[in-house]
């Protein structure tokens, strides 16, 4: 099932989005523009658009830290994104979360979670809340490698699993959990987990190839859709960069040669062909296409200058949904 | 107005916010069989009264034993318009799902800028003083007190629980309600018609001049005790008051009196360190501290475990007669002035 | 491999032990000579044995709140046992633990958890112990099919494999948890969640015949001794009293023709027959064990009864190893 | 001696620590690489001092992300003959594995009657203000000192945090340590033999005579410069003690003080309710009132959730302005007596 033309140069449109969005904003924390820290999507663009664009508007997504491309592959605007890593009054959750923790819930991003594999039963129970409220609404999941060592995720398929619930687990294995080979400290393959729950365990060999992940996704999204339960789908994927900007490691934890080859399939560069190739746009449209989003990225970052810091008072709000007194507010 | 006993009072609240509307449901470990006697007509099922009957299925759900997950999942389906109730059973359990309520339930709102709001509630038994042991004789509390964006919920009798529940129900944010399994059997008069208690308002059981004690959960009927003990005894005339809510806390009830009474107790079951006394007695020498007339004592378990026989777990926790040793110490006769040393010797 | 015959009549030995030990401790939590409640192995014996039998001495074994089945078939003396579940001084825990937590050190019981699924690491942790300081020994950790949707499980197979621990996950799946059904809350089969580890998993479809739990309980203590690694037991069985003493549940969570079917392939019974049928024994030699381990059980009572309550005092005792002093004891 | 830092001195710590003792073995998320910079000769691996060519990776080992495993195994493996140091990166993940704590760590010695020891050490860093908002700013040590059966250390200094280490290796029960991360990067005088600081004994950091400021964690250095400025500007002498053990507490250091000064102020990194700040304000108030002669105050976190936002963020946490804000305020002219109304009004 090949999808639309129309599908297809949106992915490609997406992918740049990140990649763009995460080389501007790695520029701006090594300027000291962006506080604290961030974790790009780099080299991972096929393996998020391919599975937010198996998704429709109403449905939901949870992430974790290598949080930029869950929303910008669902659909969000970039301005406040890039606010919110600046830390400004106009970011998406008004400078309170920050980069691991974006929510935007205009899109169905139910937000991301800093604690990896936290986030994985908040995807569960909108899920829940879909089925019980008779919405047609699916959730999805993103988690890495190393969070599939968590045992809430497996609590999370379990149960999912026996209540029928329309979520999908997507693992987005891209070989490391910060400087730890998963090799080393994950036993078995993450998808074939699946099996002991009974329910479709798949794995994307190639993740740079958005078409396959974006194929498997919809499988797994219709069958969630059709109320046949959630599946697992484990993406394999390479991050290009450090695990985090900033973070400087002198252990060479990953090998040059493997690097090199993942490198060298640059989800960008393949689909950008890939297009060519089946004529769905030519070297002029994609040329066009850059130059349109990078033009968006330096939008997005005008709206974060003209954005002000918040107000002092603004750390004291949203705590709570109900008014609140505070006991020795200071 | 009927008697009722304390977990019929529960039973009934979840009734009632279940009927009244359809975002409710209840999810937990055999939830569906009514194990705990708060899902069913009573504890015993009765045919009509059966939650599972009434409300279906769908509404009330058996869980895996995986509280992690069953945490997050009530978060996740709030944050998406359910209003659910889980039943997480002892007390002793909510440390399996810990991450969840504080990385998730309490900071996705703030971290997120008012994005979502999770009206949850998370009911929990405190089976203490029944020869259950440390694995199931916690009084944990005062630990999620320390969580802002937590509320905290300690029913202390039939009226206060069905009331408590209902309001917690309604509320947006994240609610823990902790019950205390040696209040289950009491009865009060309680109306079965729909009512909220307010969050932030304590109940003043009992109105005194000399001595101001501010009772816990399962420690209020054993205050109540203690004042009529005092009372008779030494014509002590003690004041008792029942927070009823830890967060939000109603601190002026607790400095009004204090002010007027000069003398505070605090008695809690929970361990001593950092629990809710200690928080109590600080805002209390903070903000009322010129009312102060005697050093403000803590009637509460100590910084122990809970072991398993009945001989040694009866020496635990607070009783009538050490919150009545406890009031009679602050209110002995000798004037406390700053300079009298006698009163360092008082704790 | 058959077992010797000391072997076999030594699994028959340890299968009334459980049997009578629960009927009896069952009769006095009835009679209110026990506080608090009890959980009974009775009509799991040959899981609880078959699966202990595979030890050795120095093997470590930790498990859950259906406690008096592991140590007993680990070799515990009866006396104390008894004495702990009263809350006597002479209780192997002195009367700190009761029935949920007994503990016996001497035999290897290193504790069993009131909290499912919360021991499991624990086992692990015996298991790395021995990695470390080479010393040769196995740990076996028991839970049930309940205990099994706990995410603990998964983070410490995936651990123990990783590691390659010598550690054996033995489930006990007696299709309920309390009121719960296995079937309405667990996805998939437990025993095929091991593929997913690259471990073992194995099902023992007949669980009440001691002989073929003791047959996959060897091979997986084999493996872990080789340095090979864990493995994941199942086995089915079925508990034929209530989940605990004293609960009165009015819904029939369990269908009387099930139950009837476990019931009429008593592990005892069956094994009886078959250390006759094999001429291990005659009729004489069981009705004479049968005297003996009653014997015992009397025994194990009338230690009990002399046994003195503890000192209040001790109550504050055990907190910690180190010298302590308590803040506001009273 | 020589000066070194308070991240280096904890790998020094862990260094003697393993040479010490082949029972010694460290375990964690990316210990092998040494992200966090304590299991290697410094922050960058130097080629000789690395921890993984020096003890072997038997001794030293990645984890999965599996907290609630990795410290249930590390107290199996303390039950059974090792003395782990589990090293949990940032503090806010001790709750995946509180379970663990509570009810294993804490619990395991008290109801298997003695039969076990738990020799375990858990290392968390407090990595606060620096802009990683609320996943990754808590600092939780309060609701681990309401768990009877846990040791909880908080080291300010550097020849502190090595001495502590130590003797938290050598302990035969679970020990927390909390490690403040603003202050990594700050240099003591540190003696390169191999020496311990014993639990339950505070530091007195400043001598002064009219009011106690107990500090803790980060807020150490702080409350000394506040005890400067209020020297400077308003000649006021202020004690500065820092319990460096909150678990087991030094109470008589702090009760001599306030007997000495009648005064004090209590100021931590944590959230303010049911806090360190609360129990010893409540522990002061119930065993040395007689000396009080001004309300207790302290100076904390508030309840709220940690926001990104730099500038919002830097209103949070206590500072030396607002330690000595406080201190200026109990030590007003104003004599305290008791009918004073003024007094009230302080906090
Ligand atoms: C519960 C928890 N433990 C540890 C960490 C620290 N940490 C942050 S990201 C990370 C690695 C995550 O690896 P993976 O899940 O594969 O995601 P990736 O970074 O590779 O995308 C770790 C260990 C955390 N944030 N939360
Ligand atoms: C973490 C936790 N959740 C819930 C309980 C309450 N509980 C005690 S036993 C039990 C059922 C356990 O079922 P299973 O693991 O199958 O063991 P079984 O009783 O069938 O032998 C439950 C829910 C508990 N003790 N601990
Ligand atoms: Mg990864
Ligand atoms: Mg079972």
């Amino acid at each position: 099932m090949t999808p639309s033309s129309d599908i297809m140069l949106e992915m490609q449109r997406r992918m740049l989005r990140i990649r763009l969005f995460d080389e501007r904003a790695a520029k701006m924390l090594m300027r000291g523009l962006i506080p604290g820290t961030i974790h790009t999507s780099i080299g991972q663009e096929a393996q998020v658009v391919g599975a937010c664009m198996a998704l429709r508007e109403k449905d939901k997504l949870a992430g974790n830290h290598r949080s930029h491309g869950h929303p910008i592959g669902k659909g969000s605007a970039l301005g406040p994104l890039m606010a919110e890593l600046v830390g400004k009054a106009g970011g998406v959750c008004k400078g309170k979360g920050g980069s691991m923790h974006l929510a935007d819930y205009a899109v169905g991003s139910l937000g991301e979670s800093g604690v990896t594999g936290s986030s994985i039963p908040i995807a569960v129970g909108a899920a829940l809340s879909a089925q019980v409220l008779g919405e047609d609404r699916v959730s999805m999941s993103f988690f890495g490698d190393g969070a599939a060592n968590q045992g809430v995720l497996y609590e999370s398929i379990n149960l999912a699993a026996a209540w029928k619930l329309p979520v999908v687990f997507l693992c987005e294995n891209n070989h490391y959990a910060l400087s730890t080979p998963s090799r080393t400290v994950t036993s078995g393959k993450i998808s074939d987990r699946a099996k002991g729950y009974g329910i479709p365990g798949v794995l994307v060999e190639d993740g740079q190839d958005v078409l396959k992940v974006y194929e498997a996704a919809c499988t797994a999204v219709e069958r969630a859709r059709a109320g046949e339960g959630p599946s697992l789908v484990e993406v394999m994927t390479y991050r290009y960069r450090e695990h985090a900007e900033g973070l400087r490691l002198t252990v060479d934890y990953r090998d040059a040669a493997e690097k090199q080859h993942w490198v060298s399939r640059d989800p960008l560069k393949l689909f950008r062909q890939e297009l060519i190739d089946r004529g769905v746009a030519d070297e002029a449209a994609m040329v066009a296409m850059e130059a349109e989003i990078a033009k968006e990225i330096d939008e997005a970052v005008k709206f974060s200058n003209a954005s002000p810091y918040p107000e002092v008072k603004s750390a004291f709000e949203h705590l709570y949904t109900d008014p609140y007194e505070m006991e020795g507010a200071q | 107005m009927s008697m009722m006993t304390y977990i019929a009072a529960i039973g009934a609240a979840q009734r009632e916010a279940m009927a009244a509307d359809k975002r409710v449901i209840i999810f937990g470990e055999d939830v569906e069989a009514n194990v705990y006697g708060t899902t069913g007509g009573s504890k015993t099922r009765a045919e009509q009264g059966d939650f599972v009957q009434e409300f279906g299925r769908s509404r009330i759900r058996n869980t895996p034993i995986a509280e992690e997950a069953m945490v997050g999942t009530a978060i996740g389906a709030a944050m998406t318009g359910l209003r659910p109730i889980v039943d997480l059973s002892y007390s002793n359990f909510l440390y399996m799902a810990m991450d969840q309520f504080v990385n998730q339930a309490a900071k996705n709102r703030y971290m997120f800028g008012g994005q979502s709001s999770i009206p949850v509630v998370f009911r929990s038994a405190m089976f203490y003083g029944l020869n259950t042991a440390a694995h199931h004789s916690d009084r944990p509390y005062p630990m999620f007190m320390n969580v802002p964006g937590l509320k905290v919920v300690v029913p202390a009798s039939a009226s206060d629980a069905k009331g408590l529940l209902r309001t917690a129900v309604d509320s947006n944010d994240p609610v823990l309600i902790f019950e205390a399994v040696p209040l289950w059997g009491l009865k009060e008069e309680v109306d079965e018609n729909e009512y909220r208690i307010p969050f932030g308002v304590a109940r003043v059981r009992r109105e005194g001049e000399d001595v101001t004690v501010v009772a816990i959960s399962g420690c209020v009927p054993l205050a109540l005790a203690a004042a009529e003990q005092v009372a008779s005894t030494r014509g002590i005339s003690a004041e008792v008051i029942d927070p009823r809510t830890l967060v939000p806390l109603d601190t002026k009830t607790i400095l009004d009196s204090v002010r007027r009474t000069g003398r505070l107790i605090i008695t809690e079951p929970a361990h001593r360190t950092c629990g809710a006394a200690a928080e109590i007695a600080a805002i209390v020498v903070e903000q009322a501290f010129e009312a102060l007339r005697a050093p403000v004592l803590r009637v509460t378990a100590p910084d122990m475990q809970i072991p398993f026989s009945p001989v040694l777990e009866a020496e635990l926790y607070p009783t009538a007669d050490k919150i009545a040793a406890a009031i009679t110490r602050v209110c002995s006769n000798k004037p406390f002035s700053a300079d009298d040393p006698a009163k360092g010797a008082v704790p």
